[in-house]
């Protein structure tokens, strides 16, 4: 079967949650993955969305982080007080989704502003959840394709921490959690590095060059020792990720 | 005590030029009506608060209500930029506008502790992020008990909180439920309170839950205003409008077709408004 | 994820000599039954947390089982003292009781702390009040903002939190309702929580409402026992048996008397107690 | 209609309530007060009880301040740490009422220990609520029955701030809220002196002189410069409290 790269990307990401997590979906790509191991391989993954719903199930992804789907599928819905106050900064979510205008190699993100904060050339839509999401949840899983002028060499602005501008300041803040344990991009998956908590690539997708993920990268991108390939993606994993959005356009009216 | 008026009443009686206002809703039950209304009454001047701007605010701040924003995800839901706050933010049109930029935890956080009466909220956030740097407003107390250093921010005040919720009954107690959001803490925080609904009921029929509802004793007007989330929704009466989250994009990215939107729209609507609240 | 256990396993599993644990309920769905195995199971040096002692901490305080008592009001209520706990503070007898004394401002403050993870509460309290003087665990901050000093108490952090609730569904999932006090913030708060309840259903009938749910996955226990909070009630149930809170103010006074209703009722009630979870 | 010195302080006590109040109601005399006050000239005054039972309207007293009539018949029931948090704190209760152990001449109060704190004669039940509820309302109003180890000269304990231990305590430290503005007994009433804020006697009940009331005060208790007689239980009035104490006793099966 054929598919795209946006495709592999979603099935890769999905792939990383396991049926114990408990995890915070932002819109979009997350939601996808998230919502797609739980329809294959994680029956019993666990869906928290900041509005407020938790463990929803929704039968089409939402086109907003507080549609009626999640609260209508969900097990209880709270206000987002308490969702920031008892379920997020609680320390009971394992994993986070975040993405964002910018990335460095250790995983801190910018959505605040391309350019000056004060005159900005671009004003991006700015933390929402994300700057608490990236400290509190036991994980995070950064979800966004690659290019040159997300993978940067230095941020235009700090949005959420990921593992601190030269790889030491989430330890020596004293936070507990994790922090970013996974890049999922259109071209290759990251780790970073044990020590230095640099990303490295370590899976390419299939058909993917390293030569193609260094020209996509803002800064001297390296390759963990054995690079494998991402395993393509399963005729039923695609089955049920078009399903999906199929669903979904249809249930939305749009496209 | 809540007053049954009609929504430009409402809006001519409570919310006065320059003040600080919070339409709130979180992506379900946004008071598109009462911001329309505020738009048609040419209010100019005011601080906004809102967690997520959304179009609401969008067409507010492009028709130049805002004077600033308080706010901490400015995005059209699902779809992309607000291109009216991006135009006011990066090109100063229709008029500058000063910007008081949090994260979702800081503001949840901050209606609660307006809610709560308090001075200030204290949380564990902002841990490396930049915008401790970019706004004075967060600032730090030092746990007295284990040292840790906490994010503290201001309690949200405004002079007026405007919700839409499904229902009021005859005595003017209200009614939120699904997605709540920080609509009650936001109607609790305020120095005055409006709530539009869907419709007036004989009884809430909550007696001996623990639903979401609003006394009337903390809510100064009750509009009736059906569809007076649309595009957004109300759960249990409509669904969202997500043709129109996609729409809006285009018609935003645009000054003069923006501005004819709103003249079509909003100006020129309000003899549907008023018709329609008479039916 | 939350297990289905007899009382007496759940308690033997997650409670330990010398652990801080709470036992919640305002009033309303207090966890009698898990208490009396406490006091079964022999059980010592036990903190106990809880905002109002009630009769449960009367009985489990005067058969010794406590070293400290952290606490806001401890009366019978509606009756007048609580016998053993003032037989502890004013005698030491079975055993000298620590007390840590809040209000229960303070309290529900420390318990909504401790399900947010924090480190400590800060609220506008205490003001004027002798019990700083006498409790160092109540300190202070200042607004960053204003410049106004609040009091600061530690978050509560139970090793254990036990709880009275109406139903289970069959994945473990709790529904609580009614007057639900600080229930759920007792079990977020702790490292370990175990729930018992009037019944398993196969749905607890809350799809899209704003009821109070507690996951599976925050609960490590849950433990059917039906009556579980008499004599106090379960709301839907059955009600307050205000006869006996009456007359346990005679059976407290007196020690030997005390000593004999626990060896009855308690103690010799484990057969009874075995036999109503069995049918 | 003959009638007790019990039911005129009851009498007095829901008098002093009005329509427009917001009350934070505790167990025993508080309570059938204000439900008195409810059942006879204020029918739209509005209860609240700590539990979290907010415009509740009971049909008998409840025994406890959690009971089930309460959350039955109660507009909404929010949790404990909102109704501290949202409801006392966020300055919405017009009025508290308070009692306790003893009481002083500046409506200060102890319900914590008679005697020394670490080695009590007596150990009372404490603050519960109150020494929130003291500084968070607008007015507080207190209802004691008189005697000597009650309305003393000087507190074993301050649990709830009235005017401070020398009148001026409550405007030195900035508290907004006035306070407590009256104290119903068996045997009187009393209000602040404006300055000074020492209660006064302003009215005694029918057939109480001003010797009774000396002798069952701890200290030379003063007397407003024109003090006159409490009104009469009205008949309307006693019929409905011996009422409601009647239901109440044959509801919770206690005498």
């Amino acid at each position: 079967m054929t598919y795209t790269a946006t495709e592999m990307m979603t099935i890769a990401a999905a792939r990383a949650l396991r049926n114990e997590d408990i995890c915070f979906v932002g819109i979009g790509l997350p939601s996808a993955a998230c919502n797609l191991a739980r329809l294959t391989h994680a029956p019993r993954l666990t869906l928290v969305y900041e509005s407020g719903t938790i463990e929803t199930k929704p039968h089409v992804l939402p086109l907003s982080i507080g549609d009626g789907e999640l609260c209508d599928t969900a097990l209880t819905t709270v206000p987002v007080p308490e969702m920031f106050q008892y379920w997020l900064q609680g320390g009971r979510i394992t994993v986070g989704f975040l993405g964002g205008a910018q990335v460095d190699r250790y995983g801190n993100l910018n959505s605040t502003v391309v350019g000056d904060y004060a005159r900005p050339k671009v004003r991006l839509p700015g933390s929402g959840g994300a700057s608490e999401i990236a400290t509190a949840c036991q994980r995070i899983y950064i979800v966004m394709p690659h290019g040159i002028r997300a993978f940067v060499d230095k941020l235009d602005f700090l949005t959420s921490l990921g593992h601190g501008p030269t790889g030491r300041e989430r330890r020596e803040v004293g936070i507990k959690t994790d922090g970013p344990t996974l890049i999922v991009t259109d071209l290759c998956t990251m780790r970073p590095d044990p020590e230095t908590k640099e990303f490295a690539v370590v899976t390419l997708h299939p058909g993917v060059t390293a030569e193609r993920v260094r020209e996509n990268t803002g800064w001297p991108v390296r390759f963990h020792e054995s690079v494998d390939v991402t395993p393509v993606p399963e005729p039923h994993e695609l089955s049920v990720l078009r399903d999906l959005l199929q669903r979904t356009a249809q249930a939305h009216g749009v496209n | 005590m809540a007053e049954f008026l009609a929504l430009s009443d409402a809006i001519s009686r409570f919310v006065k030029r320059g003040d600080c206002v919070a339409l709130e809703g979180f992506t379900h039950l946004i008071p598109f009506a009462a911001g329309h209304e505020i738009i048609r009454q040419g209010l100019t001047d005011l601080t906004l608060i809102r967690m997520t701007p959304d179009l609401v605010y969008d067409q507010m701040i492009g028709v130049g209500c805002a004077r600033k924003l308080v706010f901490s995800w400015g995005g059209n839901p699902g779809v992309g930029s607000l291109h009216r706050l991006r135009d006011a933010v990066e090109h100063g049109w229709p008029r500058p506008l000063e910007i008081d930029e949090h994260g979702h935890s800081a503001m949840a956080h901050a209606y609660a502790a307006g809610a709560a009466g308090m001075p200030c909220a204290i949380f564990r956030g902002y841990l490396g992020s930049d915008l401790p740097r970019v706004n004075s407003r967060i600032q730090s107390v030092v746990c007295p008990f284990t040292g840790e250093i906490l994010a503290a921010v201001p309690a949200l005040r405004p002079d007026v909180t405007i919700i839409h919720a499904q229902k009021a009954d005859r005595h003017g107690n209200v009614l939120v439920s699904g997605i709540i959001g920080v609509q009650k803490e936001a109607v609790l925080a305020a120095a005055r309170a409006i709530v539009t609904v869907e419709e007036v009921v004989d009884d809430l029929e909550t007696a001996g839950t623990n639903a979401v509802v609003l006394p009337a004793w903390t809510v100064h007007a009750v509009a009736v205003a059906p569809g007076g989330a649309r595009p957004s929704y109300a759960h249990g009466y409509y669904q969202r409008d997500n043709v129109f989250y996609t729409e809006w994009d285009s018609i935003a990215r645009d000054r003069d077709r923006f501005r004819d939107w709103i003249d079509t729209e909003v100006i020129r609507g309000r003899r549907d408004a008023a018709e329609a609240t008479r039916t």
